[in-house]
């Protein structure tokens, strides 16, 4: 990939340093509070499963037992009482789930606990290790067997096995990632629910089963086609740390996880949205799971044109907590989207100005590119036509995530039909221009160049005006997507637990370790 | 005298269509002509399928170009939306209408329920720099307008109304997969006369698979789909009140 | 038991279909009902109206998805295509059977007949180079081909036939446009009729809106559409003239 | 327009030269030719029209009577009519119809039959000027409100009227051009039928008042939109100068003629059609029309990658030909196609590269550029994607007239919504990427520089075979299209006729004068 826009490299490092000024005061928030989810998680990581005959699960019985006391970290309550109760995690689960309660067993030999915890531990992350070798592995065996950019697609029936059949279909006919569609209000639930799953709208629950499910099949159509098929959920809403550890033991690939889209998009507190995020990058970095951010989603409501340096501004953020959560830039799945009126005269080449900055800008991320979604209507027929042209930027600006447009954005989620036109049209024209990026040239002053320097300045002005206002107070006032949220407002602050002085979660102390991370 | 129209293709009652779908069954001579034999039990007259694909070893892809004969009495057609372009009165007219009908302004509460996220539609009627150049209800002088903004629970959203005495309450509903809206928006309407309550507001919903037809059969006053702007709803609800007040 | 089909949108049995079409009407909220009940017209159970635009003054195109309820009992479909693909001999095969079973060269003679101008389909099924990595007629060493080329009237290329004793007569036809194909395609058959030798050749047909059904209706012995290669011809015409021989 | 492609004017001019050196021995002959249709043409434009009961057409009967004696040209002996019979050309042509035969009257006072016929050509003559004044005053007055390239679009109803609802149906959507399409057969008949026609098969016959039909709708619609409205039809066949003449009258702006087309891929005479082209070029030139040549055809029955330089060497021999019939570089519409595979690896910047060289080759002509045709299937979806990439490269390379695409293309002649969406598709596009041309350079010894450079040498090559070989032989021998057309073979040779020691043709004579030709 060569350079091709002249941007200025003092911008761009003035632009790093500024979100690292405005990271700053957020970790600091962070490092001193756990909440609800990241203990679940946790717990999770070390055999906390199942769920009682209500549906409720195991991880949320014990974080609920220990209400009052999640200052000190869920481990040590959860593996004293397996000790104390004998037997292996499989049986304490169960118990749990038949009511027995975690704080009924007064804590007794602490250094048994805590080799017991360590042991568990050590086990749990051996298990993510061996599916992110196995990935690697496969990855090395099939090289050079996947699209460049990847084809993303997503399916979302609501039931997990006719969700199943999709996925294959499409990757069969050459979709390199599927990503598996939650129900619209799994994002609201503080738990994650269990076993496999039939029902929901606009996508089915994210659970473990599902994942395991999802990902055998992949695993079939990738040993006959000989292509790593990439598996894709979301590790975002109230959960967002759980899923991440189902997902780094599932062997799921790429996660969406964002560091403001749940507090934009879905209401979520910005504090618990901090911390959870936090946790939930550390398990996908030491999972080698691609994250997907969200900045495609502020276009969807605030004007694409306008507000391209919002994009940037929040690529440089996610960047910059990424790294914070010890996550390397090749796991960066940074997002953004071609979103701009159809109408506008150049659009296209402002676009192209758009992908070829972030591509030279953040060089090793594997940018996850969106396609046209706010203008999209029931003309199916100009739809396909807008999505080809997002095909051909995708391809021209060496994107490495390219997610595919469905002609019938606006009207449903999509057919099988629209799958298989969307990756026919895609795989058209991809290789038809294929070494377009390479052969072309912008002109000096041209619209190209003009347009990616003046949203980099804009991007620095808007980052320097953050900066001075604090992250915080900048979201609360409506400066990220057109949408304000007041600091304490959102859901799921009640799961936010201030770090006590006893706070112990070993969990987080290998993943930092592995991480090699100070705090 | 009947004025029967049929499909243009480029002869006059040539009733042609074009159609595309998939069957669950494997691409090849026999899918296709499964493919147009289906078309045919659809009630076409002619069939060509111009082109299949395997979408994958169990499911195929057509094509088809297809003719009917039936035809439509577009005498009887009657438009199913709310009100044609010409009787929707503007931003100003629609303020002259209720201080001269009605003397004080209106209160209007929306919101985007159940689980549904989507803002920007009812933004788009609401907010006060509206949508395409239509400026939202917030705009009006002799509206007083308040959105609850997205994933809003119907009690809420009713105990709200309630509470600022609302005139017409404006209901949003994007997601329709599986009918998800059907259920969120029929126990909107389920609630409102539990409570005894459903006279007292005029009910609006809207979003774009939201017909009109269809939002009347679940019980509201009136339903808007794409291309609405605030002017079709303010038109509405206005001539709705004056109406409800003379009655 | 049968075996029914439906469309498949996303879940199996959903009966969607899309469709497409113009309307002789003006484009509106009028227009737009008049396509919704067009389409239920048809057959169809639910449909939503998802596009609709201004043609012109006078006309306006849709974009639908509609439902279906019908079924197809798949068990009873049968190909209307030739053969199989199974079924089809490669060239060395053809030779060795024609060789075997008829112990001579056979004789074909085709040609793009009428007003018709196009000469690619012919030519791909008949040049020495073929088509898409599949050898024409001209190649295969048991059989004799004359390509007479486009434009060729019914009468010169029967009396061509007969003066090379061929055995079968290859007849392509693209342009469809009212039909045009039917007339001359018919006005062959009954000049071979006429001529009392219709039982002398094997009469093929073939071009991209030709289908086997079609064109043994028009009382050819095959028709052959999109997608056919010599040998698809090869084996049919073999095998008909091996029937033929016993007969 | 920039040059981007640094082709060698060496090379380019090596080119013209091989072109001037072939089309050399061809004009000599055509010099010392006539044809049948050639001295209709001439009579039409003196005022010869009307038809029989059998619907054989005056001009037909004229030429018809004058069977053996034709060296000397039909105007003398109509005119002589004229005058001998009394009365005016009118009734001359009523009594022609009615069975008189101009034979009839021996050939009176030559000086007075002279001067008749200068009078009636100059009418004629001036007929033609004022549809051309009006044409250029109304591009005047409507400046600008043209597409650039211009979008062209076909009705081929095979029925005038309904031909008129579905011309103006597109041209209110925004088609500059609407090309008629005759009926399948016509181009074969020695004669053009007379009156309104509702019949034909893909279309419907050219005649003289269907011209006129459509010319008035189009005008209609034009004063309303306030945008010049160009009108085409093919002055190709065995009567291409009679319907040059016809359209010299009613105003059309563009007429389909092609050197070689007839040819080739109508299985014509050659020499007849290189006499009849020379003529209808000639009232072509003066009439201000704009010729469309047919390289297109070419990449329908031979290999588009393959054989791009037989592209080029027929725009250069079209040149030629044109040039030597007195016409402007700015009328001539050479052709052009977007025909590769799509299948090939970068095939869009092969196209890419064909597109710019013929327009920095030929910098003046309005090039016209056809879309995909052999390659479109019935699925519709994506023969609407290749669509998008031909309209793509259309503007990116600055064509003159664009051929919209039609995603049916394989199925069947366009429907009303077809063409509807080819526009819809068109403008979004062009409108999207409206200064890219400007924008990019290619790169130094990349894809596009390379395939230019390469076709241009392997044209030069080409032309020089058939410079060795001579332009009829090469013709003979199939090196265009990959048909091979005897030069005794063929449709219409009995319709030649060597100009005998008395030819007189006024009519051609002042054309020559007009345009500038000494012969
Ligand atoms: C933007 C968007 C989002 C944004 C929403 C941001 C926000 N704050 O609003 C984000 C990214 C968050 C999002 C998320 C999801 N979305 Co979404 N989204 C869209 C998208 C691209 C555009 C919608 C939009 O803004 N349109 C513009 C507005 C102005 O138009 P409108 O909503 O139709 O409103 C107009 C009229 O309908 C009417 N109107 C609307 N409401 C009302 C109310 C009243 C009272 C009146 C009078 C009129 C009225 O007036 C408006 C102005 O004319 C559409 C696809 C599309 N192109 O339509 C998908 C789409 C709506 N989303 C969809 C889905 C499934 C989802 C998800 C559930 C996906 C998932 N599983 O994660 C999530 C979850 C959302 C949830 N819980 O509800 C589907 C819905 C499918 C269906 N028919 O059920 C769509 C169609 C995409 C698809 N093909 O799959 N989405
Ligand atoms: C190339 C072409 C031309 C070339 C033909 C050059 C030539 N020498 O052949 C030119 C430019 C001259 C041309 C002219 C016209 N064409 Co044309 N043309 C096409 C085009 C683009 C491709 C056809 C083609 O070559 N296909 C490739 C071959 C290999 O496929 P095929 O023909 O289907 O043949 C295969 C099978 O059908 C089968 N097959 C065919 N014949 C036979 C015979 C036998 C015995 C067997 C066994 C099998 C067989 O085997 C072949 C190999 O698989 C089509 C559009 C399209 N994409 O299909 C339009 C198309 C066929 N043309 C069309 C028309 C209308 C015309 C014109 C009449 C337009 C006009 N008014 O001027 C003229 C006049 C032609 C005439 N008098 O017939 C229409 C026909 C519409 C219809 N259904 O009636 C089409 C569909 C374009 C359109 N949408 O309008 N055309
Ligand atoms: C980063 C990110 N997270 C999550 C989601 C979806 O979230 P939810 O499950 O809350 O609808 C999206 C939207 O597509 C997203 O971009
Ligand atoms: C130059 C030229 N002339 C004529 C035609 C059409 O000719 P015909 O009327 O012979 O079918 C074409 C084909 O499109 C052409 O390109």
């Amino acid at each position: 990939m060569r350079n091709k826009l002249g941007l200025s490299k003092e911008r761009i490092d003035r632009a790093r340093e500024l979100a690292e000024r405005i990271a700053l005061p957020v970790l600091d928030f962070v490092a001193g509070h756990t909440t609800v989810t990241v203990e679940r998680a946790a717990l999770r990581l070390i055999g906390a499963d199942g769920s009682n005959a209500d549906g409720a699960p195991v991880p949320n019985l014990v974080v609920d037992q220990l209400k009052g006391q999640l200052e000190s970290g869920a481990l040590a309550p959860y593996v004293n009482a397996l000790l104390r109760s004998g037997g292996g995690v499989g049986e304490l689960n169960a118990k749990i789930a038949g009511g027995l309660k975690v704080t009924d067993f007064p804590l007794g030999d602490r250094a048994a606990v805590r080799r017991k915890t360590e042991e568990l531990v050590a086990e749990g992350l051996k298990r993510v290790g061996l599916s992110r070798k196995h990935r690697e592995a496969k990855l090395e065996e099939w090289k050079d067997r996947n699209s460049k950019p990847l084809l993303y697609l997503i399916v979302a029936t609501g039931n997990i096995y006719e969700d199943v059949k999709q996925a294959q279909a499409a990757a069969l006919k050459g979709a390199d990632v599927i990503a598996v569609i939650r129900t619209t209000a799994q994002s609201l639930l503080d738990y994650v629910p269990y076993g496999a799953t039939t029902e929901g709208f606009g996508g089915t629950y994210a659970t473990q089963e599902n994942f395991r499910i999802m990902r055998a099949a992949l695993d079939e159509v990738a040993e006959r086609e000989k292509r790593y098929i990439w598996l894709t959920n979301y590790a975002s809403g109230l959960c967002m740390p759980e899923i991440a550890a189902m997902g780094a033991i599932e062997r799921l690939d790429m996660m969406l996880n964002d560091s403001m889209y749940g507090i934009l998009f879905r209401d979520i507190n910005m504090y618990r949205t901090f911390v959870d995020q936090k946790f939930s990058r550390m398990i996908n970095a030491y999972a080698g799971i691609t994250i997907n951010t969200g900045e495609d989603n502020y276009l969807t409501t605030s004007d694409a044109f306008e507000k391209a340096n919002t994009v940037l501004a929040s690529q440089f953020l996610n960047e910059r907590f990424a790294y914070a959560a010890g996550m390397p830039a090749r796991l960066m799945g940074l997002g953004h989207a071609m979103e701009m009126e159809p109408g506008i005269e150049n659009g296209f080449l402002y676009e192209l100005a758009q992908a070829q900055m972030a591509r030279e800008i953040f060089p090793e991320a594997p940018l996850k590119y969106m396609p046209p979604t706010k203008f999209m209507s029931g003309d199916i027929f100009k739809g396909h036509v807008m999505d080809s042209m997002f095909n051909f930027i995708s391809k021209a600006t060496d994107q490495g995530i390219h997610l595919l447009g469905m002609l019938t954005e606006a009207i449903h989620t999509p057919f099988m039909m629209d799958r298989f036109l969307g990756l026919e049209s895609a795989k058209y024209v991809m290789n038809s221009m294929a070494g377009f990026s390479d052969e072309i040239e912008f002109r000096e002053g041209g619209i190209v160049k003009t347009r990616a320097n003046k949203v980099l300045e804009e991007t620095v002005v808007f980052l320097e005006e953050i900066a001075q206002k604090g992250l915080l107070d900048s979201i609360a006032q409506g400066l990220f997507a057109d949408v304000k949220r007041p600091k304490d407002g959102g859901k799921g602050l009640e799961g936010l637990v201030k770090k006590g002085p006893e706070y112990w979660n070993p969990v987080e102390d290998e993943l930092k370790k592995a991480l090699g991370l100070a705090r | 005298m009947a004025n029967v129209i049929r499909p243009y293709g480029d002869t006059l009652d040539d009733g042609k269509v074009q159609l595309s779908f998939t069957l669950p069954v494997p691409d090849g001579p026999r899918g296709r002509e499964a493919a147009r034999l289906s078309v045919l039990g659809w009630g076409f007259k002619d069939c060509e399928v111009v082109h299949s694909a395997a979408v994958s070893d169990e499911f195929s892809f057509y094509v088809a170009y297809a003719t009917t004969e039936a035809g439509l009495d577009y005498d009887l057609v009657q438009s199913a939306e709310v009100h044609s372009e010409d009787q929707v009165m503007s931003m100003d007219e629609t303020n002259d209408y209720i201080r001269a009908k009605l003397g004080r302004k209106i209160v209007l509460v929306g919101a985007c329920t159940g689980f549904d996220a989507h803002t920007v539609g009812i933004d788009a009627v609401m907010n006060m720099k509206g949508y395409n150049h239509h400026f939202g209800l917030e705009r009006y002088p002799m509206i007083e307008a308040y959105n609850l903004g997205a994933q809003v629970p119907n009690e809420k959203l009713i105990e709200f109304a309630a509470r600022v005495k609302a005139d017409a309450i404006l209901v949003s509903q994007i997601v329709t997969q599986k009918d998800v809206h059907v259920e969120n928006m029929t126990q909107f309407i389920e609630l409102l006369e539990a409570r005894g309550e459903r006279g007292r507001f005029v009910c609006i919903a809207g979003g774009p698979r939201i017909s009109n037809k269809f939002a009347v059969e679940l019980g509201y006053d009136a339903g808007f789909g794409k291309g609405t702007y605030a002017e079709h709803v303010a038109t509405f609800v206005a001539k709705k009140l004056v109406e409800k007040s003379l009655a």
